[in-house]
């Protein structure tokens, strides 16, 4: 494993502490419990919008806290969820008197921690669940699918809502829309290495890539041999299309995701082709995200995400943001 | 049954689980995100090292503590789970009056039953929850049945053991493998492996008294 | 090798289509020659800031063109120079009648073809050069040292500059100034490979690091054992030290650049500890920048840059900026 | 000699080059950045695609044309230095009256004068000056002393070769190599190779009319 790293124990506070020291007219970072807010206080009756995860997935979560997106993130271990107590001390230090959205990615561990601290505190909540992954089967028997890359655009669209004073029962139910509204789908050509372990999470022949990869390199819908960028794409956008079914002149956000490894370069080679593929289904691309956004530490990926949008979803994509990873209109 | 007890099984567990840390993380890296055994680790070296603060607490207060540590100190879903079991374990009643095996088990079982209602897992669904639910079943049925205390926990660790090799061939629905679908199969899971090896090592402390 | 890519001949078209897609409110592309341009015109009498080199340092050098910062880029194939045609048919189309200011790293390849571009064009220009990495010996017998990240700080600063009316001498010399205040040296942990070599340019054992590196995977000062990220800091900075002898109380940029396949948190790693030596020193840090911004490909490594600032740099560093890779104040 | 000697002898030097590309792309690894067997095969081929339009046209303009697409088509050093070979080959008078080997050698001498004028770099500093000023003096005196042109083309070829040998201990002061300071010490430098290998090439085709 090589890493710019002292200490696998040290690992989360040092990169907090480099963040926060980077960023510290944006940020502000808290430890033990961990958790990361705005600089600056928010109005008074503004709802805060709180996420977390496991970290690993930079700038996500944290990068995205500021005006305009989230109030608070938690960040976990690597690749593990929150605990409790530093969603409930984030929550006292940003709810502002008109409650506390949460917004989770779908995963077991993510959810039971989120749900203990909205158990445990006095406060109102309500939490957006993101499930956007279509390389998992949806299911109400199972855990259903997994929250990956559309985190990133209901993070900035209800943050938005909440900056112009939407209430927390409105910001839920934009939320779910934009988690509904939105599909991904990631590639692999490369393992991650969580510190901990010392070494990569799986094994990829040379000429093997994961298909339907997830953001903790959680194995795929099929491990494949490596194809071209076209025929890559071409297999992403069919599943995320047949499962977001956009129609005809549908309006959407595509969003060309790296997992951290892969160049921006070969990132805009996607959007290129996913364009032209678009373009001939008669989908409108009318907004657009090319970047590394929801990473999986240094893997050789990418994830393509559409967000079907309506005039309310765009205006508030438009909208001023101000967060380390994040920023335009000021 | 005092606090002590807690202590020595968390140190027993430790060198079990540091004995299989090579096992558990692979199973975990082949169904999940391959944390499991470090976030396991973390939860009971943070335990052992409460031990000067819990010594002299009440068996509510250090369990409690023990809840606590769990649930900050490991995150996760096995932070959730196993500080669940704890946290609810610290709330049976009269507990810090002294506990015999009987309320002991029933305090397991109350903590079994709340691991169950945060997960939303039952049996047959490839989790933890296929060595926890089938061991509280056993050991509640053999308090009832007034069966013999060493025999019983020959039968949980028997419990414990078939439970955990059951999920190796069950498609998982909850958890991190669920994502998995088919391709989860054929694989044991592992949070029903390190709580099954944490369910021995207690059972066979408590055969060795 | 495993990229996304179709072809490497349509490698760079590609990459460039799916830039100006994705920017097209920021950028506009043109090919053969290929070179790329703001969307927007600028006002007459502007001087335009053109800056280019070879491909695979993305967001370099495209990602900086727009307002507050270049007028046009022009990337060349992969590490290869671009031609002068391109730098011909760039000036072309945005000088505004005030001059061009080139900005070129210092290597004979750029050197030559931005040279021969000059000499074939009509209108007035003035070249910066630049050549911040303290990793290679300065001499004026030899090529001298390498031009590398703190030309994303040159190019920020002049064309903050040339945006708020500076002429082209002033451009020039505040370039100069910014680039003699700088010193930058990085490390690499692996290789990157260019597409047309399709393997990597070098081999590096498990536990090696390429100390010195250049943003091509040229060799560096030396092989070493990976280290901690707290000793590859120190030596980092004592050798950027040593060069820029900053003096007690000295202002500072801190920049923590990624090579390209180093995660977030890694950079803020070195951040931190960077921090942590400089505050010891009593240099300054007042201004910070972490991310990716001018990389080699795929690689994974770090580089840090220093640079000593001044009221007027840094009100240049603090002006509104809007590229498809920086952007702030707009 | 037509511009059909340009392009017979821009085959020949594709054909040449491909057979040490990976000799060449190895050295370039070594001390540069790995490309150079890229620019130069880009260019061969650039060239070669120009028979049609350059078949027809006069000598100097076919030259022109050739050096604009290596400079435009190459990129990096090799097509700033190639490219000024050519654009200052064509600039020699009356080259479109016919051409004899003296003013073959004049235009070619003209030409890496240019070259090395626009790199700025000399004999010793480990770079294509090592092949290209000891040739080009060995031709321009072979003339003055109006030694035959076969006899003449050997001792180019070995001229040729020498040079690209002696890069091999040097410390490059000039390109990419000169980064690497003492490091760049024994190996060839790829500039020098390919050119070698081009010069002999070329010098083989007049050796076998
Ligand atoms: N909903 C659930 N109910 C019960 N146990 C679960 C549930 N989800 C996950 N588990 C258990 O947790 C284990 C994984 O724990 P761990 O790796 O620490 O957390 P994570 O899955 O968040 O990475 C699984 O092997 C499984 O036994
Ligand atoms: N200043 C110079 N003068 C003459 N030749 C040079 C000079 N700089 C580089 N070269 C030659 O160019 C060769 C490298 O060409 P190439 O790899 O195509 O370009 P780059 O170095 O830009 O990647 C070197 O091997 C050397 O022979
Ligand atoms: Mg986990
Ligand atoms: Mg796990
Ligand atoms: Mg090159
Ligand atoms: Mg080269």
């Amino acid at each position: 494993m090589k890493k710019f790293i002292n200490s696998e124990d040290t690992f989360l506070k040092e990169s907090l502490q480099g963040f926060a020291a980077a960023h510290q007219d944006i940020v502000t970072c808290f430890y033990d419990p961990n958790f990361i807010t705005r600089s600056k206080a928010t109005k008074v009756g503004k709802v805060a919008v709180i996420s977390g995860g496991g970290s690993g997935h930079e700038p996500m979560h944290g990068g995205f806290v500021g005006y305009g997106m989230l109030d608070a993130a938690c960040p976990g271990f690597v690749f593990s969820s929150p605990s409790p107590d530093q969603m409930i001390a984030a929550s006292e230090k940003v709810d502002n008197g008109a409650g506390v959205l949460f917004i989770v990615k779908n995963y077991s561990g993510d959810i039971m921690n989120f749900q203990m601290s909205s158990e445990m505190m006095t406060g109102a909540s309500e939490t957006v669940l993101t499930n956007d992954d279509v390389a998992v089967e949806d299911s109400s028997f199972t855990t259903g699918r997994r929250g990956v890359a559309a985190t990133v655009i209901v993070e900035k669209i209800v943050g938005s809502l909440a900056e112009s004073g939407g209430s927390l029962k409105e910001c839920k139910i934009l939320g779910d829309k934009v988690n509904k509204n939105s599909g991904s789908m990631g590639v692999a050509f490369s393992s991650c290495t969580v510190p901990a372990a010392r070494k990569p999470t799986f094994e990829l022949g040379a000429d093997e890539m994961e298909f339907g990869v997830g953001i903790h390199g959680e194995p795929g819908r099929r491990r494949d041999k490596v194809k071209s960028a076209l025929d890559i794409t071409n297999e992403l956008l069919e599943a995320i299309i047949e499962d977001l079914k956009p129609e005809n002149n549908d309006e959407i956000l595509l969003f060309v995701n790296g997992m951290g490894g892969t160049p921006l370069t070969e990132l805009y080679i996607i959007y290129d082709n996913a364009k032209k593929i678009l373009d001939n289904k008669k989908v409108k691309i009318v907004r657009s995200l090319v970047g590394n956004y929801c990473t999986s530490l240094e893997m050789q990926g990418a994830s393509i995400t559409l967000t079907k949008l309506d005039q309310e979803i765009t205006n508030h994509w438009d909208s001023a943001v101000h967060t380390a990873a994040m920023r335009w209109g000021m | 049954m005092g606090t002590d007890f807690l202590i020595k099984n968390a140190k027993e567990i430790q060198a079990v689980i540091d004995n299989n840390a090579l096992e558990i993380e692979k199973l975990d890296q082949e169904i999940g995100d391959g944390d499991h055994i470090f976030n396991v680790q973390r939860g009971i070296k943070l335990v052992i090292e409460l031990e000067p603060i819990i010594k002299h607490l009440s068996m509510s207060k250090a369990l409690n503590q023990i809840a606590m540590k769990i649930l900050s100190g490991i995150g996760g879903s096995s932070g959730a789970l196993f500080g669940t079991l704890f946290m609810t374990m610290a709330k049976v009643s009269n507990i810090d009056d002294g506990i015999d095996y009987k309320k002991a088990i029933n305090m397991f079982a109350n903590g079994v039953e709340a691991v169950k209602q945060i997960g939303k897992a039952d049996v047959g669904e490839k989790t933890m929850m296929d060595v926890l639910i089938p061991v509280a079943n056993c050991l509640k049925q053999g308090v009832e049945k007034k069966k013999d205390i060493k025999g019983l926990m020959r039968e949980a660790i028997e419990e414990a053991e078939k439970g955990m090799l059951s999920t190796k061939n069950l498609i998982a629905t909850k958890g991190r493998a669920s994502f998995l679908g088919e391709r989860s199969k054929g694989h044991i899971d592992p949070g029903a492996r390190s709580s099954q090896l944490m369910i021995k090592t207690v059972c066979e402390t408590i055969l060795n008294t």
